[in-house]
């Protein structure tokens, strides 16, 4: 039908092409350029305005002293690993309830009903109320109840307590990305002979988790950091020990350290997979110029 | 003053150093993390520096247990009040025994009464200002950190609407920026803080917290805990054989001398 | 409630209404092995419903679908079981936009039908390469051109063998010679044993592919028999009506 | 084309038909009461443990002493008008923010490449840095600078700090749901004329923003939690206020009063949002079975 | 680079390549004011992408469009003011699914050509009646008929009043009746002073409505000329052999 591209491999632009290109590329290179000039002129302002302001050298010295942040650095880093396997363990439980959860709501037979009224009760109720009540209840909570046979270990305790919570966040993000396939693409599954859990399988969760990739990164960017909420419990996360630092020497440098530690694992993570997402959606779409 | 009244044990049955403890032939102390200056020198509570360090030793040997035999843990404020069994014996970081709270933990009598201090930098709104009265009238905005005594002496005392900080390093941080006008920090505190962390700190003067239900410091035990009335037992004799005194003396010293406002 | 020995599929008084509109109101016919049964009718008549009722991804107001026998409309049927005789073209197609070409054609094959991948892959490139898509098998549904993503839905639907073939416009986006194409399948398919029931506007490929012809009108079948019988002789009003003015459109 | 109703107004939904919707309904019927069933047994039976555990009372006297929590209740719910008032003005900022980085970041204009550059560092860091931090940062390190006419008042700081961390959360939302729009769908829109924005502002955001509307009400129920973490600025929220009573009586009836307030405003929020979305799906979609 | 008198539409040495694949070899062709010009040609021959590169809706790879003997694929052109003029119909209809049968069609109308949506309503609902949909105008895209959504995308164009209209396979969905409908309509607007450029696989429809029909092979145009030379007397081999599969298939 089309001709293959042997036909044209000589193929050269024209005259007219060659300019147009040139054209466009000479507009594309001008307007970066703008964007590019403005944008460092802006930030260079705020630069210039911050470094001589009367306060910088003392405000250098309370979040940026790197000396003191060095210093510090193993104990965070100590806490951080807390926050690390804390996320690795609630974030792969988190995904697994959180899809049961938004797979109950977002199912239509009526004999669920019971289930969904529940499901909804249940991401209502976690999803409201303050992770730090859901901890202290159930890290504090459960160890007076003193039922025999129950743990009473905090990390247990406070991990339990965030995939909770999380939970209740994830199966909302799922959910959405599950109603966003359209109805015609499980109607064509089914018709294929997919039964209702490979149609999930196959069809439906590939195309909804691929859509609410953005929001579920940041669930898992905000558990990284919010798994440290469980310091309250006693536990010493990379926040946790940066606030020690804090209170020892009156100096920020140590939150500074934690925050740099937390994006030496985010920011790889949401550059890899936004990565892996635009290509398998450039793979996939036709793409105009609109 | 004590709350021990209705604590079961009765003082004749404490055996030194074979009290009911969490751990048996231990005995579990806990503080705060960190622990401040002057309470705990340099966040080491084990070397005994310090005074609340001095005083669990003291303790700890009035029950019979050696240094040896004791041993640290630090807890947060809300692992301390939890309901449900403790991880330590006893714990102190600068709870002020009040009625309301003995109702959920038991508390040994009081081993030392801190007045409550506002600390201020110099030129501030705060700066000569000589009675209570004037701290009202200078529209001051006063700050303290959550879980203390101070926050009571701001709000019930002085019935101005306070600034409320995680702990003493956000309030100075706020006091620097000017953000606030003065912190409410216990006497000691304040003597350190405007000697060392502020600029031209000042002590405006100090207030007696009493008017606040405060009833000075106690060491905090679990409700109903079997060793509370041989704790409460342990400072008493303490605070009568004078080391008590001795070990304020050592360390809080130089903490007398702000003026007191009225 | 007996089945007339040699029909496939029967169905007895189908209803179907979507809120006040009554878009089915009492079908009936049945569908011998081996035929293909094709339904005429304008716009809006209800060809797609009636397929989409048939592979029940619509709930019936009413009436009865017996496949094999078997009542699949009865309220205990396990739907995956009859869907595993069935097989649908879609008039939109549905592909899997997330899927190559090949994954959306071996998918039901390797889940539902056990085939391995190779068998698979070997039966879908053979299949695509019939219908002149050989090199297409690794694009992705969003980068093919209409007749492309039609055929592709077609394939999708043979490539798993099924009893009964349930086709809806499935010649819309076809080049002429491609129809053609479909319509030498479809009889060699019919030689192999499939049943089919067809939907189209198309009046030269009903005439030619149909055993049974019936013309949908006003939620009912008005008429049905022979393709010629009913295109070249219509006997009720309705139809005498319809096939006059696509006559007179030119379009016959 | 299709008989109108009026043709068979009068119809009877045959003997068939009728026992099958009997059926149907019989079957349906018992399935919920299995699954109400098994629900309250389940339910039931963690109620009972935890009535009957040895520490219940305890418990109960320490979390749920009503009596105790309409006492503190007026303190709570005049920190819980804290949140509210900066949940309303971070809220609409955060919107409009996020909207606007989420539109740079799904533009494919190669002359925006530098701001889309600057847009993914932005949502990086500040997604990915402690939301603590970045309001230490702002509200004591801006006060800090002491740059003369810039405000030190900690409200609004912190609310400024609050904006700059959920823009970045909120831009992924929103971009995740301008990305699962179909491309035809702009292409539509440009081939009728619309301009750029107007194909956004009329095709592309109404169903972005249906698409995403569960995990942008998993953020604004956040935020209406997160902004009580200005907190530590010295600012007093719903939960500091129970803290600071929970301090004072070592009793934590306090938290879950605050937690009641969340969920008085945020509960009605989700269920009306919700509803809304559900009917404009229902009357978008034809339902099929699946 | 003068364009012919009469012409509203010139194209000359277009390509476009997706990857490897040469789509469009170099087209060239002309459409006069008031005409139709058609495009037949196999599935996959690039007729999609041509009317889409007359949309600015593809970056094409060489070559110029002049509309109004303005060059469209100059760089510094707006193609919003472009599109002002043209109206499409794509092959997929692209409904918005979020907007009902009334609010697609009047969409552009009020926002784009300033209309009250007054104004809008009584034109779109006008249209609406003539296609037999008046009743869906407050329905949604998703639950309509295929033909219905075809109708609905024709009229959403049509409601625009475009200088230029692009039709790619409008009739694909419709029944015989409607499409001769469709093709009243199109020799209406010719009279009414409308240009279009349509795509379609119907070779009646395409026999009956061209002024100038292209049989595009290979990227490139093979042949052009009067509909009824083209088709019945082909002077090319590639299209005398489309032509000689087509009749073989009994469509034509
Ligand atoms: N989900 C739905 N909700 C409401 N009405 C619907 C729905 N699906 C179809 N309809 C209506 O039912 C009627 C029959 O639709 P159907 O798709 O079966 O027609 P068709 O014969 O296939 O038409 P075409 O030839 O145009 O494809 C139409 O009027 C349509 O608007
Ligand atoms: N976005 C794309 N990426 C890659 N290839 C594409 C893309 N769009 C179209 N093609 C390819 O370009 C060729 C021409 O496609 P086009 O849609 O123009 O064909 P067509 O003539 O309209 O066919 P049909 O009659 O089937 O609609 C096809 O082979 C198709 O696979
Ligand atoms: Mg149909
Ligand atoms: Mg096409």
């Amino acid at each position: 039908m089309t001709s293959p591209i042997s036909d044209s491999e000589n193929w050269q632009p024209s005259e007219l092409e060659r300019r147009r290109r040139a054209e466009r590329q000479r507009k594309t290179q001008k307007n970066v350029l703008i964007a590019g000039i403005s944008s460092v002129l802006v930030l260079g302002t705020f630069s210039i305005i911050l470094v001589n302001s009367p306060g910088w050298i003392s405000l250098r010295d309370t979040f940026f002293k790197w000396a003191y942040g060095v210093e510090v650095l193993p104990k965070v880093i100590l806490g951080f690993t807390t926050n690390i396997t804390l996320t690795l363990i609630a974030g792969s439980s988190v995904a697994l309830l959180g899809l049961l959860l938004a797979l109950v709501r977002t199912s239509r037979s009526p004999a669920l009903t019971p289930f969904r009224f529940l499901a909804t009760i249940y991401v209502d109720v976690f999803r409201g109320i303050p992770m730090i009540l859901v901890i202290l209840l159930i890290g504090f909570g459960i160890p007076a109840l003193q039922i025999p046979g129950v743990t009473n270990e905090v990390l247990i305790l406070g991990t339990i307590a965030v995939i909770i919570t999380y939970t209740a966040y994830v199966a909302e993000v799922l959910r959405s990305g599950i109603l966003t396939v359209h109805p015609s693409q499980r109607a064509a599954a089914r018709s294929l002979g997919l039964s209702h859990f490979q149609t999930l399988r196959h069809v439906v969760l590939p195309q909804a988790i691929k859509r609410v990739t953005p929001p579920l990164l940041n669930d898992l960017v905000a558990l990284i950091k919010d798994t440290g909420l469980i310091s309250i419990l006693g536990v010493t996360d990379a926040v946790r020990a940066a606030q020690i630092q804090t209170a020892k020497s009156f100096n920020y440098t140590p939150y500074v350290m934690a925050a740099l530690l937390f994006l030496a694992v985010t920011i790889p993570l949401t550059r890899y997979t936004d990565r892996i997402l635009r290509r398998s959606m450039e793979r996939q779409n036709a793409q105009g110029l609109t | 003053s004590s709350s021990s009244e209705d604590a079961a044990a009765p003082a004749e049955g404490c055996v030194a150093g074979e009290l009911a403890t969490v751990e048996a032939g231990a005995l579990i102390i806990a503080t705060g993390e960190p622990a401040y200056y002057p309470w705990v020198i340099d966040d080491a509570p084990e070397s005994g520096q310090g005074f609340e360090a001095a005083i669990a030793y003291a303790v700890a040997e009035k029950l019979g247990y050696g240094k040896d035999a004791v041993k640290w843990i630090r807890s947060t404020f809300d692992g301390a009040i939890a309901p449900g069994p403790k991880d330590f014996d006893f714990n102190l970081q600068q709870y002020s025994i009040t009625t309301e709270r003995a109702e959920v933990v038991d508390f040994s009598s009081p081993y030392y009464k801190a007045n409550q201090a506002i600390v201020s930098f110099k030129g501030s709104k705060l700066d000569g200002v000589t009675d209570l009265a004037g701290i009202t009238a200078a529209g001051a905005k006063l700050g303290a950190a959550v879980s203390t005594t101070s926050l009571d002496v701001i709000e019930s005392q002085l019935g101005l609407k306070a600034s409320v900080f995680n702990d003493n390093a956000g309030g100075v941080t706020a006091l620097k920026n000017k953000q606030i006008d003065g912190l409410v920090v216990d006497l000691p505190t304040a003597f350190y803080l405007s000697a060392v962390e502020i600029d031209n700190g000042i002590i405006v003067g100090q207030i007696d917290g009493s008017d606040a239900g405060d009833s000075g410091f106690g060491l905090l035990l679990a409700k109903d805990s079997p060793i509370t009335g041989c704790v409460t037992d342990a400072v008493d004799a303490l605070t009568s054989d004078g080391t008590i005194a001795a070990i304020t003396q050592e360390w809080l010293a130089n903490t007398a001398g702000a003026p007191v406002l009225k | 409630m007996s089945l007339s020995p040699s029909a496939l599929l029967s169905v007895r008084d189908l209803k179907k209404t979507f809120g006040s509109e009554v878009v089915l109101d009492g079908i009936s016919f049945e569908v011998p092995v081996h035929t293909a049964t094709v339904f005429i009718g304008a716009s809006g008549s209800g060809k797609s419903t009636l397929l989409r009722a048939l592979n029940l991804l619509e709930q019936v107001d009413d009436g009865v679908i017996e496949l094999d026998g078997e009542e699949i409309t009865a309220v205990d049927i396990d739907p995956d079981q009859v869907r595993r005789k069935l097989g649908m073209v879609f008039q939109a197609f549905n592909l899997f936009p997330h899927m190559s070409v090949l994954e959306n054609i071996t998918l039901s094959p390797i889940k539902v039908h056990g085939l391995t991948r190779d068998e698979a892959n070997e039966r879908a490139l053979s299949l695509l390469e019939r219908f002149g898509l050989r090199e297409k098998a690794d694009q992705y549904p969003d980068r093919l051109s209409g007749g492309q993503q039609q055929r592709v839905a077609i394939i999708r639907a043979l490539a798993r063998n099924p009893r009964l073939l349930l086709l809806d416009e499935i010649t819309s986006a076809l080049d002429p010679v491609l129809v053609n194409e479909v319509l030498l399948t479809v009889r060699e398919l019919k030689e192999e044993g499939m049943t089919m029931v067809i939907a189209t506007h198309e009046m030269g490929f009903a005439k030619q592919v149909a055993d049974q012809l019936c013309y949908l009108h006003g939620g009912k079948i008005v008429e049905s028999g022979r393709a010629s019988d009913v295109i070249d002789r219509p006997k009720e009003p309705e139809t005498q009506e319809f096939l006059a003015r696509v006559h007179s459109a030119g379009r016959l």
